[in-house]
């Protein structure tokens, strides 16, 4: 990453915990990528990116390019992203068709998607699209993504609503893809799934690493140098 | 030679959709939806239809109506989040609800409009979506059978087409239409504006009306394809 | 048909043995059609289509709506058809990529083809792409548009270079396609592929039944009826 | 954020093919061959190549350059019938070939650039080119299993790309073109004009340029793309 990008980021007001968090994995993406943004905080994390920022973003609908969320007076009532936002294009975007969408997704020119998570293992295995009895509208695009995408990361709150964990030794819920996880983002920390378990990388300021290996659901490796803070 | 004309009245081939059907239509959300063909299936109420679509709509919206009216037996489909009311109807066996991942939706649409009788892919294995799928052996790795989907009839939705049904869609209003309008017996095409033949250039067609079985132009465009207010 | 192609038809100048082979077999496109001819002498029967006659022409290389052929001066350096002429477009020719071509052979959506033949068997065989240890230039695009056409009919002189019959009771030449064969087109006859076997349909003007048995390498089902000359 | 930059010399992108490499090359006959990376391909000299092309030119144009060359070791192809050279390497062991029917060459590339192990299909069966095929019943009919080709680089002629390396075709110069474009680890596209982003409309993009990973903008149009004298 160019240093440049860095210092932008430096300057993000950082007013929150979600928006220190969407800020720092804005990082995660190097110039040059093609990115898919979940629905929900990962599209959040677009609006940390400086605007001649070398970056593709995809969206499974039919778009490589999107560009800023419009109002609805200013609104294309035929472009949306796949999570139903009236967004825009920019110069040198392309429309095409969703198996031609999906073939990008599988064929690995997907360098980077970011998701949301019901449940993370220390395995990197991803529940987020169904809660048996309570919550099943389907799977939409979501496999695809985890199964095939590049370089997976997730951004969650680091518990549910109940305060349980969502990072967790094993998935309880069904699986969206095995071992596809690559880093996650929550409002606390910065974790890696490394061979061994969950690794933590960074951790948020104001927080103490008893707070995040309490709120974990699983043993976390912890460097013995000092933690980065973000 | 000249290209035969196969422009049609709305009313008069909705009419051939029967009770039992299976029909593909268009869309991802509004863009692409053919919400006047899907009014007139309403209005001519044939019923125990099997759709299949990327998603329900919204309530009060394209195919929802279809739903309401109680002419849906079966959906094929990849996510129903943005429909409560769909979700409530599957929960109730009110209808009955077949999930795809969305990318191999399109690839079995696609397949079905290619005339190959299935396609091998490894998305989902591991997860719910494979369950009761043949597995077949691809370079020594396991593969799912996604077998070709082909309806008897596809609604579809185009920007622009002209009399020999040659169509082209605008902005991410393309989606599913195009691997549908491959797929079906009876291809059906609503337009926005039907232009004279010769007027679509050649290289801009996004689907050849060899593909296309009737066309016929929208006159004003309903407020149900308007940019949604939330 | 129309009974104004037929008028037409009976205008054509019928020189020689195959333009009357070829304006036969023109009578075999009923408007509306969508119709692949294949190298050779198939290629000529356009040339006895009237110019307002409504037929789609498609060629597998990626257009539907051939229009004439053109001479070296006039033709554009990217528009061939599979057999490489120069040719031009029509007001609502469509251009597409190799794989949507051969979808649409394989999916229904080609009503007619004609192709040449090296034999046709009298189950209806066809091989028209090898000779073990003579020719063997690869098969092109002939297995799908024999296995796939809705109708294929052939167009062929009755009999080889050396005078030996290319109707036969069975193949000896590599197969293009099994039972796919319905009517075959000689300069001596009309000769369709029945359940029982080659029947004769029609006979060329100045050719006795005895030559046409003579040339005939199976059995030939004739009709009590007079024959039909054309 | 903006879309990152892909143009690049010609000389510098093909001299990263080695010997060995497989490489996919668009083009039917003339059109959309591209003829320029082929001559830089035959100066720099990579050898041992695996070649997958619809056809091989005729003698002394597009691929046949790389034959008379010694750089081919095996070709896996359509048909060879325009090019009498090529089969005399072919039937003296010079090279290998492996003949494909067109539209399953086409989806076999189709489905490498889609991320799907293999596509199953009945064309063929009962002919030479089922030998050896792993066969799949679906619905209870046999299927043949045509794995999915990837190759190392992919040789694309464009008519009109951007820097991003969105690309657009012209008339049946399209053929394998963009299916090509898919299906390889390294896209390589000469364009006749590279204009700058925007310019290209987004709903007329044949290829996205996530799809491509290097553009280079043709000079002068030599001779070899120029209608064929016969």
């Amino acid at each position: 990453m160019s240093p440049n990008w860095v210092k932008f980021l430096g300057n993000t007001p950082l007013s929150n915990a979600k928006n220190r968090m969407t800020a720092r994995a804005a990082r995660e993406i190097v110039p040059g990528m093609v990115v898919n943004l979940g629905i929900g905080l990962p599209t959040k994390v677009v609006d940390h990116l400086p605007s001649d920022f070398p970056v593709c973003l995809h969206t499974e609908n039919g778009l490589t390019g999107i560009g800023p969320t419009l109002p609805p007076d200013q609104a294309n009532r035929n472009l949306i992203d796949a999570g139903g936002a009236y967004v825009s294009t920019v110069p040198g975007s392309a429309f095409f068709d969703s198996a031609t969408s999906f073939a990008m997704v599988r064929s690995g020119r997907l360098d980077l998607t970011m998701l949301g998570a019901f449940e993370v293992s220390s395995q990197g295995d991803l529940a987020n699209w169904k809660i048996p009895g309570k919550f099943s509208p389907g799977v939409g695009g979501g496999i695809e993504l985890a199964q095939r995408a590049r370089r997976v990361v997730i951004l969650t709150t680091h518990t549910d609503r109940a305060g349980n964990p969502k990072l967790k030794d094993e998935c309880t819920l069904p699986l969206t893809a095995r071992g596809c996880v690559s880093r996650i983002f929550t409002e606390m920390a910065v974790i890696d799934v490394t061979p061994k378990g969950f690794a933590l990388a960074e951790i948020a300021e104001g927080v103490s690493l008893a707070e995040v290996r309490e709120a974990t659901g699983a043993s976390l490796i912890v460097p013995d140098s000092t933690l980065p803070v973000f | 030679m000249m290209l035969p004309d196969k422009t049609a009245q709305l009313e008069e081939v909705v009419a051939r959709i029967g009770d039992g059907a299976t029909i593909m239509v268009g869309g991802f959300g509004v863009p692409g939806t053919p919400m006047t063909l899907i009014q007139e299936l309403v209005r001519q109420g044939a019923r125990d239809l099997t759709l299949i679509k990327n998603d329900a709509n919204e309530p009060g919206m394209g195919v929802d109506h279809l739903l309401r009216n109680g002419q849906v037996a079966r959906l094929i489909t990849t996510h129903l989040g943005l429909n409560t009311h769909a979700i409530g109807l599957m929960n109730n066996d009110q209808i009955k609800v077949e999930f795809n991942a969305q990318g191999i939706l399109a690839e079995r649409i696609r397949a079905g409009g290619a005339g190959i009788g299935a396609v091998l892919s490894d998305i989902g294995i591991g997860t719910e979506l494979a369950e009761g799928k043949q597995v077949v052996e691809v370079d020594g790795k396991p593969h799912l059978v996604e077998t070709a989907l082909r309806a008897d009839f596809a609604l579809i939705h185009a920007d622009r087409a002209d009399p020999f049904g040659n169509l082209t869609y605008v902005a991410t209003a393309r989606n599913f239409n195009p691997l549908m309008a491959m797929a079906a017996d009876c291809v059906i095409a609503e337009a926005e504006t039907v232009t004279p033949l010769g007027e679509l250039e050649a290289d801009a067609v996004h689907t050849s009306g060899v593909f296309v079985d009737h066309v016929a132009e929208l006159g004003e465009i309903s407020g149900e394809y308007a940019v949604v207010q939330r």
